[in-house]
């Protein structure tokens, strides 16, 4: 396993070793979250998913969603590993832990690390069905990232 | 030489992973219209742009042996 | 292990084994919450503590969560593991695993779950200091019960 | 007979994980007030009152073979 705190791996992802690197004597309250791949969405079922990454530039800007917790909850530790290849329906996609003192922070942590990495983490999912295959992230052309990046006040 | 990267989709349109564009120097803009010319399939404006793994804007520079990267919309998680 | 969904236990709780019994293949997200036993509250030292429980009641309390929140989420999945005993410094006292479809609800059901926990379910800890013991839960003495149960529209 | 399981601090202050009472009926306040008779340091109205491990209002009855237990206020999670 790694000791990285921010990883992009092609391996099985082991969510005690996840949640390991937050354990800490300060922390009462450990959130994980835990994305899974789902067979139905809509009317459409998924036979498998193959998940790319851009892994350097992955691994930098989990490790900013890192800092952008620490900078938000102060006494939270965060750990996050993504994996890619090939994945079967119910294998784990990403692992989340957050550790905090109090277990609200925990949640809110969490939750703020979840929609992070869907803005900005350069991860791709192509989805397979029975009758064809997509890249997802642009379904509804509704992204235009006209000036090159992403908008919003909380991107750097 | 600017190094430029293409992920997912746009890998699969440009048919490589990397391609090496033969300047000392050119705005993220410029590097954007040279793609749009020679890959009129690519949809370079829905891409974010990415210097040294870093997002960028349309007016920053890029310089030799920086690499370029076409980040279109992220589906992790 | 055992392969209760609802479940008091003596002995190291394994996050995987109470996350496999929430995993399904219309699950996309499934979340964990992950009691840990922290050193310091405020000033005060913990060296150990010691959980007790009701344990019949208690694996009933925690299934009746489990029905709570599948009529608020439907769609959820829910395992409780809660260790009493003997815990010390970083050992997990509780697992919750909550899997649903989309990730906002595993987030919402988990935090439901635990806010129920500190409710109705007859589980007790014993702080041990340095320089005394106690038996937590009314050390405000905030917490009387004068009609013999729990007030609240949702408790039943 | 009715059985009363006690908890925690309750416990320790009973001596006793359990005690019968010798009746074959009685209120759950009429349990409570036995129990402040024989035990006038417990903090009987600090505790939740469970009958065959569902809560019960002060009003409800309790019968024989009934197992009543003292919750004070849980502190797990």
């Amino acid at each position: 396993m790694s000791e990285k705190l921010f990883l992009i791996t092609d391996e099985v992802i082991s969510i005690q070793e996840v949640v390991d690197k937050v354990v800490h004597p300060n922390a009462g309250a450990i959130n994980t979250f835990i994305g899974t791949v789902r067979e139905m969405t809509k009317d459409k079922k998924t036979i498998y998913l193959k998940y790319d990454a851009y892994i350097s530039m992955a691994e930098k800007k989990l490790a900013q969603i890192g800092d952008e917790i620490q900078e938000r909850w102060p006494d939270a530790l965060v750990a996050i590993t993504h994996r890619i290849g090939r994945l079967d329906i119910t294998d784990i996609a990403v692992v989340i832990a957050v550790s905090t003192p109090h277990r609200a922070d925990s949640y809110d942590a969490s939750r703020y690390a979840i929609e992070r990495i869907k803005e900005i983490v350069p991860i791709w999912k192509k989805e397979h069905w029975e009758d064809g295959e997509k890249w997802m992230g642009d379904q509804l052309e509704k992204t235009p990232y006209p000036t090159g990046k992403p908008e919003g006040e909380h991107l750097s | 030489m600017i190094k430029v990267l293409f992920f997912a989709e746009l890998e699969e349109i440009v048919g490589s992973r990397e391609l090496t564009i033969e300047k000392a120097e050119l705005t993220v803009n410029e590097v954007k219209e040279y793609l749009k010319d020679k890959f009129p399939a690519l949809p370079v404006d829905r891409a974010m742009i990415a210097v040294n793994e870093e997002y960028v804007d349309d007016t920053d520079v890029v310089k030799t042996n920086d690499i370029v990267a076409l980040v279109p919309p992220v589906s992790g998680g």
